[in-house]
Parts: structure tokens; C-alpha cells; sequence
């Protein structure tokens, strides 16, 4: 029973249902979290159980969807908000930044925000340019909130299980296309959720990523390997903000090169501020330029052959990541 | 109103369903993906709507094929575009979400519920400055009502008295939400009364919906103000594809379904038109014709290709960094 | 009422304006900078409003000195707020915009316009939940109404029958705006219509605001769901210390000064309550002195440490790149 | 009187007055833009000028604000759209990110929107965590919008005068401490707004910066000249979407040491973008570590000794690339 096989929203459900069940405080709330079970499912079978006092459907409103879940926690409770998709949530950026975010440190500590706010983002199957985005860069730069972003069925258990009893604020980001996505659950393990995973150690290259590019990463790594006759230690962030610099660092201090791979756009991209501090911190360590892999800048088209070609694909990165090899002497 | 206005308004309804329908299987067959709404129980608002606005501004949201249509767009462009091609209105970029044709005043396609109801107002303005004839139409769902946008704009359209029609199709549900569970009545319109007149009326009832659209154009055209439609009826099938529609029972399904706009209207043709069933089964032929021709066009048609990635991004195109 | 109570409101409505005054003083000479915005004229609505909703919890905006006041946090602990000390209510981090005391239900000093309201309508959904006998009070003024905070959280409030008091502090001004040009109306009680109950009152009359709120706090309690007060009201001084209010006439101004809300109790305790003048002069003596001590004790204070720079961003800590 | 003295929130006004009087389309919105002259008195004087149907008072509806200015470019007209502070852009952002910046390309270029969102943000003088914010790092990281951010006096005329006049959206991003700077305005310049500016030329450092801290940087240097006896080149950014790559490589070209100075928050800081940049194309080049001077990751406080220690100033700046350069042999 400590390890059961399920899928990735099937673990944010059950991290959910176990955080209800030991604590009457934890409440969740967002469109169709409730009698429809939630749009990606990952609330199912909650409101049947614990009540729509708990499992609360709101309104389209965005903005008073973590308005009000900062004031429930402001009141008591341990709110989990979901905001069905992440475009919607720029509807929040007020509440999630300028309250949020800030009414712990404008009150001198004295008061406490434990709260949740989940949704899911990216490039799914053709939703175009309304649906499709990415918003890890913005939240991650605000100071006052954590930003998580987990990509692995056990790790997104643990992850959001041990987010719900912070006290403190965070975003916890998802991926529409991980929701199906099969793995093992080990209840036992213990996690820190402020640290990175590494998921393939290797010597010669460090391959940085997070979310659904880890898994494409994976996908492109044997090609990688093989093209350029060397191995890859591929890092799964799993926590934006804060960042685990030390994995990151043990890792290039190992193998001096580094790619950084993310969905969202280059310019501004989340990944920038991984390069920047390897660009300061480790400049001598580094044996070639740092390679970064991510979305192009323009609104995602709804055309598939387009949206494609909009974002990085593990054809696409082991491509780039063996050109990149072979001009710099690998 | 005369026939050949309601032959018109027939033929539109019955395109229109029959469009859904042909996208609703292009869709199981895989050639329409991402989000697909589908208008199909609510023609009777979005061609009456449409008919009695021929001329102003129309901003609306997702669920906009038929409106698009009923104003001018060539089926065969909407179809195309659902295909994801580059003659479809919006050369495949934006899809069935994202049907724009400015030169027929079609501002269609807005997907953040509410989003578009403040450049509806934004329009109005500009068409009151410009002392132009014609105001501003906003579509929108009763989910629409209950966030900030919505009331934002209410407020404003009225401080301002600009020429803008407010029309909520209150279907009753957000995805799998019943309005009355997420505000305090099941008429939108109750919302509004502090701001601007309100009318409600039967949406599936073509020639009502009509009228009351007309009535409302002319009180905006007459510089008083915003008004607001409030159109009651029912979404046949689930919120999008993607939705098995488990929030409601068959039942009230099919009490929906026996008021079948299309119907209604058909039965106004043949009982006070003089039409008869086969001159009716004649239009629904021709709008048959209509819809298999867009499939085929749209079949055929070209891809955007990935060289094109970055056109139209912006008017004056900067070299960027990547690649 | 009875005199004891009255006596207190005359003396925290004389205590706020000498606080405010003094505030003024110290901005002048540079010991408070930033933002301040004084209440005072509006002491009634901020007196009366905290005397009938001792118990609840209360939201309200950055205009909040004499409510926070009047809530129970200690003038000095203000005052060194403003002044940037550690000894402030929020340890010179939050100025005079953020007064916070969970201890006391206080959660003023929300500086984005109407941005607290949505979490005083999660404040209220947490009391019902847990049963809680007091209820929210949400203070915002008439500049608030016109945005989609706003309107949402009356819906929500009403949709899900909140124990929450939404208290209009209508001044008609927002900043330089009259609220009459970017609202369809001077009352916006009216807004708040078609969700809830609304009561207008004088907000210049400390007793009719004590009595509303009394009367509105009880039928919140009672799980009727929310309800609107409206107090209207009148600022002295410019929006904040950067405005010199050119936006209205002299005339305006002294017209409302002649209502003065202050001069309105006097009279009160001296008529009706057959209190001398020079037992209310007691009173006024008194205020003055604990605003004296105030500014002492804020002017004595220490500032809060460099190295303190990072305490209270989050509860866990964890070890960050920088520096 | 081709060159005439102003100050920078006159350049502005000139720039915006000067568009109305030549273009009947151009309308100007927001919060007491009109009988209040503009919080920062940046549209004094226009509504009498003008009107109100031009010079249009808003309410406090930032959503609006935004997304009233599309429909109006959608109906026609050349809005410009103020927000009284960044902070309260927030709320606008999914008109910004959602609306402004997606319409043309999911139109297929059908929509036109001539839109330009000003507004002033930054760290002032005590004005607390919800009034000192900066969002550049957010706004330029969307595609479909223009970001400039302008330093000098000149440039503000210049630059917002052609941004209302682009047929693209633009945000115009100003500097709260900046608007009584003084300058000269050479009304017979020629200006590419897409353009980094030198704004003094060295051989040994590249310092990159943009708004204030451009001030702050010159502030600084002589000290830095002095104790490490090199010289500095300092950069204006000026256009922070798109970037100036351009102008940055060839004074790197030149210098191969650069530090970048912003005040934003550090940690996903818009310096992140151009760090990156140079970690990845201009690798070889560099001949020592990136130093990034920023803002610390903190909302920011009330109290001024607490506020100074949250941003860079002259003296932090001059000290940190001191110590940087001693560091790294220079
Ligand atoms: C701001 C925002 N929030 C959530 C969504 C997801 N969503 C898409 S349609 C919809 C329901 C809208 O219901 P309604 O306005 O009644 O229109 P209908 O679909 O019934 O026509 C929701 C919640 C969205 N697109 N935008
Ligand atoms: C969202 C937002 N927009 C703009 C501002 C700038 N601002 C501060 S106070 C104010 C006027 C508010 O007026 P009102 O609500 O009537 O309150 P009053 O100041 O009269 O008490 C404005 C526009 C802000 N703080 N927040
Ligand atoms: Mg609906
Ligand atoms: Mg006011």
C-alpha cells in the first residue's frame, strides 16, 4: 500500500481528499471545482464527500476567486483556489500580487496566509492563443509567494499535500498535458518541496527544465547522448521560486555546460533567471556558452503544424542541443 | 414582418444547425481540435440578434459560428478556419474561439468570458465621437454577468450614455454551473436596472428576439443610452466537445429540446406564410448545400505554413533575438 | 443612547481630528512621508461605524487612521506607524496606508481600491462557516463603486447570503473626480439594489451612522445575507497631502465645514445630555493629550534595523540568491 | 526653438498635445487625466485645450481602462490609456496581455490597435509595498506589445510622440522620480524608438540600464572610474521589447565586462533577459562574470532607511561594481 501506481491528477486528488480529511479548515474553490468534479477532474468525487460548504463552486471571477480565498484564509480557513486555466488568472494578478503576496510583510508578520492557488497552463492541443499560455515567469518574480511547478505523479502528491499545510502562500502551477500522465506514488517518502530533483544523473551536460519539458527532455536525450557520444544529467526544478541553486550548481560544477529548456517564451522566459545566475555565479565554471531552449515569441496559434513549431518538442531540443554540441567542441 | 425577412431568418437557422452539426462531426473525426461550443438550441438568438443589427458592431465570445455567419461571414471561411487553414476567416491562427472580420463589423471571438465587454464600450465611444449612425452589440452568457468586466461596463455605458446594446443569452449554465447557484436570481437583466431600461424576452423565439433587438437598436441609435437584452433559452449539447453535460438530466434536456427554435419558426412559415413543408424542406437543402460545400472548401484547403509563424504579430516587424 | 456612549464617540471623534491634525503637522515637517490621507470631516462615519461593530471584523482602506483608532488600537502605535518606527502597529513596514490588527478584527490599510473587498467577502464565508456570532464589515468609499472588486463582491456576498456589511463612505470625491461624472448617480446604494437591503444615512450625523450600523450589523447577524450602508459624507482636507483640490470650490468646502460632524455631538452633549462646555472641553483635553504622547512616543521610537529587511516575507524561510 | 529646456512630465505633455493638435483621432483616458491635469500633471492643461470628449476622466476601473482603449482603436480612434501607477496595471493585465496583445495575430492582422499605456512606476518616497512596484519584467515578456522605458528628457518627447503614432501597442513605461528631471528637447531630431542610447562612451565596463537607474549609473561612475581606474560605457536601453541586442554586443565587443542595473525585484528581473543574452551569444566574448545590481527580493517598506536598503542607489551601485571589479582582476 505505501506505493500505488495512478495518474497525475488522480494524485493531486488524492492530496487534496487527505489534506480535507485530517483538517475541517481546508476548503476548495473555483469554477466547477464541485458538482462538475472540476474541468481537469482533479477534484472529483470531493463535493460528494465533504459538502459544497467545503468544495465551493464560484462565479466566473477570477479576481474574487483568490480575493476571497486570501480572505477565508485571513479568517481561518486553509483555501485551495483553482483557477481553471492560467490565462484566466491574469484576471487575479491583483489579488495574487498586490495582496496576497504583500499582506504578510505590510503587517509586520502578523498576519498569516495559508493558501493554495493551483492551475493548470501551457500549450495543450490547439486552444490558441487565449488558452495556451504560461505566467511561471511573472509569478516567480514577485516577492511573497512560492511558486511550485512539479512534474512527476509522486512528487505532485507530496508536493501539493505539504503546499496545503504551509502557511505560507503558493502558487502551485500545472501542466494540461501531465494531467493523464501514469506513475507511482510512494506515501512513505518524505519531501522537501524547496528542492530540485535530479532525473537522470549524467557527466558531460546538465539539462535544466521543469513541468512537461522534463519529460520531453527525457524523450530527447537519447538522441543527444548518442549524436554527440556524451551524457546529460537532466534537472527537474520542481520549485520556481525559491530556485534550488545548489542542485544546479553541484551539476555544472560536474559537467561545465549547461541547456535550459521551458514551454513559455524566450524572451523574459523563466529560464533567463537560471542563466543569469550561471552567467554571474558560475561564469568560470563554464566551459560553453549556456544554451536556452524555449517557446518563440509570438500568441500561440491555433493551426497544430503552427503551435508546433511555436514551442520546443524533443525533436526540436535534441536537434538544437547536438548543434549546439558540435559548434562548441563536444 | 414580412416573409421574405423570415424566409431569411429560416434559412440562417437552418444553416446554422446544420454548420454545428458538420463541425460537431469534423470534430469526432479529427479534423477540428482544441476547444469546439457549439450554438446548436440557441439559433433563434444569435440569427434574430444578428438580423436586427445588420449594420453596427457586433463583439461576442466562443460560441459565435452562427453569429458569424448570420452577419455576413461566408460559412465556407468559418469553416476553413475551424479546420485550422489559411483560408479560414483568421488564415487558421485563431480557430473556432477567434472569428474577426472588421470590415463586416465582427468582432467575434473573444475567449475570457466577460473580456471583450469592455472593448464593446471602448467602440461605442469611439462610434459616439464619431456621431456614427450605428451603435455597438455585446453578446454574452449569463456567466458572463457575475465578474468585473460585466458590471465595469455596465457602469460605464450608462455614466457615459453611449449607443451600446448589452444581449445576455442566458442559457442557464457556465460549463456545469446553474446561474442561480452563483447569483441571486436567474434574470441577468435584474443586474442592469440600475444603469440603463432592460428587456427580457422568449430567446427561442426568433421574431421576438428580433423585435426586441430592433426596439433596443433603435433606443440606442437615439442617443439615450446603453440597453440591455436579457434572451432566455438552452444549449443542446454539452458546454464544449469536451463536456458529457452530467450537471443536468436528460429530462430537462428534452423539455428544451421540444421547444426547438427551428421548429417555431418553420411552423410560422407554413401556418401564417403559406409556405409549404416542401418549400421549407427546399431552404433547409440549400443551406445543406451550403455547409457541405464549406466542408469541402476547408477540406481542401491549404495549411498556413510554419515560415508564416511570425506574421502578424505586429505592424512594424523588429528583427528579434532568437533562432 | 445612552451618555457614556455618547461622551466616548465625542471623545474618539475629537481625539481622531487631533490626531489627524497632528499627522498633518508632522508630514509638514517631514517626520511622515508618503502617502497620508486625513479624515478629517468624516470622523462620524469612521467613529460611529467602529462604535456599532465593535466585535466584527473589519476591512477598509488606506483613509483608516481614526478607524483603526476607533477600533481599539492604541494612538501611539499609529502615529509611530506613520513615522516609520518599529514601535508602529506594523513595525514602520506598512505606513500610514497598512494598519494591521488581526488581534482586534482590524485589517485596514488595503491601498488598491476596492481590493480589500473581495477579502472581506472571504472573511465573511470563513464566519459563516464556523458559525461566528459577529460578522465583516467591508468600509470603501464612493470611488470604490465603480469597480469589478466591487461589483463581485456584491454578488457573491448575496448569492451566498454573507454575514457582510458593505459600508459606503461616500466623501463624492474620488481623488479629483466627481463621482457623478463617471456614475450614472450620486447614491450608490443604488448599485447594490438588486443583491441586498440598502440604508442611506447622513454620514455627518454620528448617531444615524451608529444606529445604521447597529441596525445592519443585527440583520447580518440574524443569516439574512449582506447588506448596503451608504454615509454621505464630506473630506476637508485635499485627497492626500500632494493635492491641493483645485477640483472644487471654496464655497463647496465651506459649506460642509459647516455641517461639521464634530460642533453636531457637541451640541448633542451639551443640550440633550445636559454636559457643560467645559466638561466636552475636558474631553477635547484629554484627546489632546494622548495625541501629545503620541507623537512623543513616535518621535522617541527607534527605526526597525537594516538587517531586519527581510523578516515577514514569508513564515518559512528559506535561503535566497541574492546579495 | 528647436531646442528648448523642459522638464521630462513637459516633454510628455508636449509630445501628447502636439499629437492631439495634428490628429483628431488621438483621445487621451483616465483616472482625473482631465480636470485634475493627471496625478504627475502630465496632461495639464489638455482638457481645456481639447475637451472632454477627448481628454476623457475615467473611473477607478482599470480593466476598463485598458480594454475601453482597444475598442476604441478597434472603432477607430488613437487612444492613450493612463494608469496612475503600475501597481494598479495589475488589474489591467488581462486586457494588456489577453486582448491588446493578441487581437492582430488571431485576427490575422485584421485588427489594428494603435493603443499607447502609460504609466509611472517604480520606488518613489515612502509610498509603501502597493504604490512602488515595476512590471517591466512581466510586460515585455508578451508578445504582441511594445515595451519603451524612457530615460532622458528628449527621448520622452521623441519617443512618446512616435508611439503614438505606431500602428502597434505600446506601453510606455515611466519613472515616478523622473517627471521634474530636466532636459533639452531637440525638436529637430530624428528618433528610431527601437534604439539603445549611449549615453557615455568608456572602453573597460559596459553598464547597462534603463529609467532612473540610468541616472543612478552616472551617478556612480566617476567613483567606479577612479578606484578601478578603467572607464565606463554606459547604456540607456530605452525600447525594453524589442531589445537592442545590437548596441549591447558591440560596446561588449569592445569592453567584455558588463553589469546590468535595474531596480526592479532581483530575482526574475528584467537584467535576467539580457544576462541571458550575453550568456548565450556573447559567451566567448566575456571576459568576466555578469554582475547584476537589483532590487532585493522583498516587497518594499514603508520606512526610508528600509526603502534605500531595498533598491540600488548611487553609493550601492558604486560600491558593488567596485568590489566586482577588484574581485575579477580588474
Ligand atoms: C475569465 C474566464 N474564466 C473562465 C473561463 C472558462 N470558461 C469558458 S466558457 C465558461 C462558461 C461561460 O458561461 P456563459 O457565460 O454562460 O456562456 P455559455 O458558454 O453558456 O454560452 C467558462 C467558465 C474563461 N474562458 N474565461
Ligand atoms: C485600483 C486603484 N486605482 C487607483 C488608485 C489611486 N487612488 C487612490 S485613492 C483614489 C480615490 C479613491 O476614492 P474613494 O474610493 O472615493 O475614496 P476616498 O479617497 O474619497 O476616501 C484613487 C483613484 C488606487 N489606489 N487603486
Ligand atoms: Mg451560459
Ligand atoms: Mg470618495
Amino acid at each position: 500500500m505505501s506505493k500505488v501506481e495512478m495518474l497525475y491528477r488522480e494524485a493531486l486528488n488524492r492530496a487534496i481528499d487527505e489534506a480535507m480529511s485530517s483538517d475541517s479548515n481546508v476548503v476548495i474553490l473555483g469554477e466547477d471545482v464541485g458538482l462538475y468534479g472540476g474541468s481537469y477532474r482533479v477534484s472529483e468525487g470531493l463535493v460528494a464527500k465533504y459538502g459544497e460548504d467545503r468544495v465551493i463552486d464560484t462565479p466566473i471571477a477570477e479576481l474574487s476567486i483568490v480575493g476571497n480565498a486570501v480572505g477565508m484564509a485571513i479568517g481561518g480557513l486553509r483555501p485551495i483556489a483553482e483557477i481553471m486555466t492560467a490565462n484566466f488568472a491574469l484576471l487575479a494578478f491583483d489579488q495574487i500580487i498586490n495582496h496576497m503576496a504583500k499582506y504578510r510583510y505590510m503587517s509586520a508578520g502578523k498576519i498569516t496566509l495559508p493558501v493554495v492557488v493551483r492551475f493548470p497552463q501551457g500549450v495543450s492541443r490547439q486552444l490558441a492563443a487565449q488558452h495556451s499560455e504560461s505566467y511561471e515567469q511573472m509569478l516567480s518574480a514577485v516577492p511573497g509567494v512560492r511558486v511550485l511547478a512539479v512534474s512527476s505523479v509522486n512528487y505532485a502528491y507530496h508536493a501539493l499535500k505539504r503546499a496545503i499545510f504551509s502557511d505560507d502562500p503558493i502558487i502551485f502551477i500545472e501542466h494540461e498535458l501531465l494531467y493523464n500522465k501514469k506513475g507511482i506514488v510512494d506515501f512513505d517518502e518524505e519531501i522537501d518541496i524547496f528542492k530540485a530533483n535530479i532525473v537522470k544523473e549524467g557527466s558531460d551536460i546538465t539539462i535544466v527544465s521543469y513541468l512537461k519539458m522534463v519529460d520531453d527532455v527525457i524523450k530527447a536525450v537519447p538522441e543527444i547522448e548518442q549524436k554527440l557520444n556524451k551524457s546529460c544529467e537532466v534537472i527537474d526544478l520542481q520549485t520556481l521560486n525559491p530556485i534550488d541553486f545548489e542542485t544546479i550548481k553541484k551539476s555544472v560544477e560536474k559537467t561545465g555546460r549547461v541547456v535550459i529548456v521551458e514551454e513559455d517564451h524566450y524572451t523574459g522566459g523563466y529560464g533567463s533567471q537560471i542563466a543569469s545566475f550561471l552567467a554571474e555565479k558560475l561564469f568560470y565554471t563554464l566551459d560553453a556558452p549556456i544554451l536556452r531552449i524555449a517557446g518563440e515569441d509570438t500568441p500561440i496559434p491555433y493551426n497544430r503544424k503552427l503551435e508546433l513549431a511555436s514551442i520546443p518538442t524533443p525533436e526540436s531540443i535534441a536537434n538544437r542541443v547536438t548543434q549546439w554540441g558540435e559548434s562548441n567542441g563536444l | 414582418m414580412d416573409k421574405r425577412e423570415v424566409e431569411e431568418i429560416y434559412y440562417l437557422m437552418s444553416l446554422g444547425r446544420k454548420f454545428e452539426y458538420a463541425a460537431k462531426e469534423h470534430y469526432m473525426s479529427g479534423e477540428i481540435s482544441g476547444f469546439l461550443h457549439l450554438d446548436i438550441g440557441q439559433e433563434a438568438v444569435s440569427v434574430g440578434a444578428m438580423r436586427a443589427f445588420e449594420h453596427g458592431d457586433v463583439f461576442t465570445t466562443y460560441r459565435e459560428h452562427i453569429l458569424a455567419i448570420a452577419k455576413g461571414i461566408e460559412p465556407k471561411a468559418v469553416m476553413a478556419e475551424l479546420f485550422g487553414k489559411r483560408s479560414g476567416v483568421s488564415q487558421g491562427r485563431g480557430g473556432s474561439m477567434h472569428l474577426f472580420e472588421p470590415a463586416l463589423h465582427f468582432y467575434g471571438g473573444d475567449a475570457i468570458v466577460g473580456g471583450h465587454l469592455p472593448n464593446a464600450v471602448g467602440c461605442a465611444y469611439a462610434r459616439k465621437f464619431q456621431k456614427a449612425q450605428d451603435g455597438v452589440m455585446a453578446l454574452f452568457g449569463d456567466g458572463a454577468t457575475n465578474g468585473g468586466a460585466f458590471f465595469e461596463s455596465l457602469n460605464i455605458a450608462s455614466a457615459w450614455k453611449l449607443p451600446l446594446l448589452f444581449l445576455c443569452e442566458n442559457n442557464r449554465y457556465a460549463i456545469g454551473t446553474e446561474i442561480t447557484r452563483v447569483a441571486p436570481f436567474l434574470e441577468q437583466s435584474k443586474k442592469a436596472e440600475p444603469y440603463m431600461p432592460t428587456i427580457e424576452v422568449d430567446g427561442n423565439d426568433v421574431i421576438a428576439v428580433y423585435e426586441a433587438v430592433k426596439e433596443a437598436r433603435s433606443y440606442i441609435q437615439k442617443g439615450h443610452g446603453p440597453i440591455f437584452v436579457e434572451a432566455f433559452t438552452y444549449r443542446w449539447e454539452g458546454h464544449s466537445m469536451s463536456d458529457a453535460a452530467r450537471y443536468r438530466s436528460p429530462e430537462e434536456v428534452d423539455i428544451w429540446k421540444s421547444k426547438d427554435p427551428l421548429k417555431r419558426v418553420r411552423k410560422l412559415l407554413t401556418q401564417q406564410y403559406e409556405m409549404s413543408e416542401d418549400e421549407v424542406d427546399e431552404l433547409d437543402k440549400k443551406a445543406q448545400a451550403v455547409v457541405d460545400n464549406a466542408v469541402e472548401f476547408a477540406t481542401e484547403s491549404e495549411e498556413p505554413g510554419v515560415d508564416e509563424l511570425f506574421d502578424n504579430i505586429f505592424v512594424e516587424r523588429v528583427e528579434n533575438v532568437q533562432g
